[in-house]
């Protein structure tokens, strides 16, 4: 299941609908959740937005696809992707990646699986804007690293 | 026809984000077309690592021929997450 | 932070807590949750209800520890730790694990560390009551196996 | 005094939970004080590969001395999670 919105999530509600309360082959559940955090590397401003831009059409086909990796690799029961776009604030929760399992191995790879591979194939861009700059963010390098790991 | 379409840094440098393109040989493939499309926005060197789609799949080899009616997108590399 | 108790948790309110909406420098949260599973093996019998049992004094200090290793592990920003006790039924949550952190991989990595952990060093013990029997639950030898992998 | 306490499928075995034990040279350590148990209780052995806590802390070592005043622990392999 795979969603992109504007709006933000409550991870209980996101995790009711991978696991309703009947699912009684489920035993795990691993959730991920990036949030909007303040700039590392540039102490001399501060954060105070985010916002982020997608490919309409091509960013679903691609969350998609991820999912169906995932749920080729491991014994997963369900996953539920939201990723956001638009202004964000400062600490304000940017994706949520949420699987269940009848284990926890599973569900742990799974979802560690999804969040790096959406980190380097889902076209979504970000731009920090600081209380003196913005910019659009760097790609992260070692992102590409995790992602060649899992073959 | 070949829609073209900008995202990010690319979008902001161009002040584009979308473009008709008549299917002709000067565009027949995903390096034609960037290099026709610097005639008039040379702002395209200011962004780096290009990464292209067409037809929302991304393309990594940029030789790659064109057909028309194709949607080709030209982006930064992803950042999100 | 560790809780043992006898209700249930709700998995929002339990992340705010260690993802305090002015803690800017929290980039990830991952969380894990277990679940009462119905019977894998026994498929004669249909799980209705858990017994959990602890040790008064020396789990808390268990979990503690499992917590405090996993801080010196992983640069971990807070921890999140509740086990219930008591009658569970089926589909019920049995534990929390959820930790924050500036990047996503310490913060997968210092998860499962804990739920791993807690599997073989938290003095608990299942009772399993079916709608015939009822069994003490046998230890899973791969939790062993899962624990040395980390060392 | 050395106090005993039992969980889980053991403590349902013995129907006990717990045990006070005047210290003396028959309990001088874990393995003895397990056997002074089954003087009483046989069906410690129902129970296989009992581990034993003292003072709340898991101990691998049996032949380790008890002292007056210890709180032992006797209990089947962890299970929760």
């Amino acid at each position: 299941m795979v969603r992109i919105q504007e709006e933000g999530f409550d991870i209980q509600s996101e995790v009711k609908k991978i696991k309703p309360s009947d699912e009684s082959d489920i035993g795990a559940l691993v959730t991920f959740v990036g949030y909007v955090r303040d700039f590392k590397d540039n102490k001399s401003d501060t954060l105070s937005s985010m916002e982020i831009e997608f490919y309409p059409g091509m960013t679903e086909k691609a969350l998609i696809e991820i999912e169906e990796k995932a749920r080729r690799a491991w014994d997963v029961f369900d996953v539920n992707i939201i990723h956001r776009f638009g202004k964000l604030n400062l600490n304000d929760e940017i994706v949520l990646v949420a699987v269940t399992s009848a284990h926890r191995t599973e569900a742990f790879r799974a979802c560690e699986f999804i969040i790096d591979f959406l980190k380097t194939d889902a076209p979504f861009w970000k731009k920090e804007i600081g209380l003196k700059s913005e910019s659009w963010v760097d790609v992260n390098k070692k992102d590409y690293e995790k992602v060649n790991k899992w073959y | 026809m070949i829609k073209v379409l900008f995202f990010a840094k690319l979008r902001e440098e161009l002040r584009i984000n979308e473009l008709d393109i008549e299917y002709k040989a000067e565009v027949a493939s995903i390096r034609d077309l960037i290099s026709y499309l610097r005639q008039e926005y040379q702002q395209i060197d200011n962004v780096k690592n290009i990464k292209a789609a067409v037809n929302q799949e991304l393309v990594l080899d940029w030789d790659l021929s064109l057909n028309d009616g194709d949607e080709v997108a030209f982006f930064p590399p992803i950042t999100g997450g």
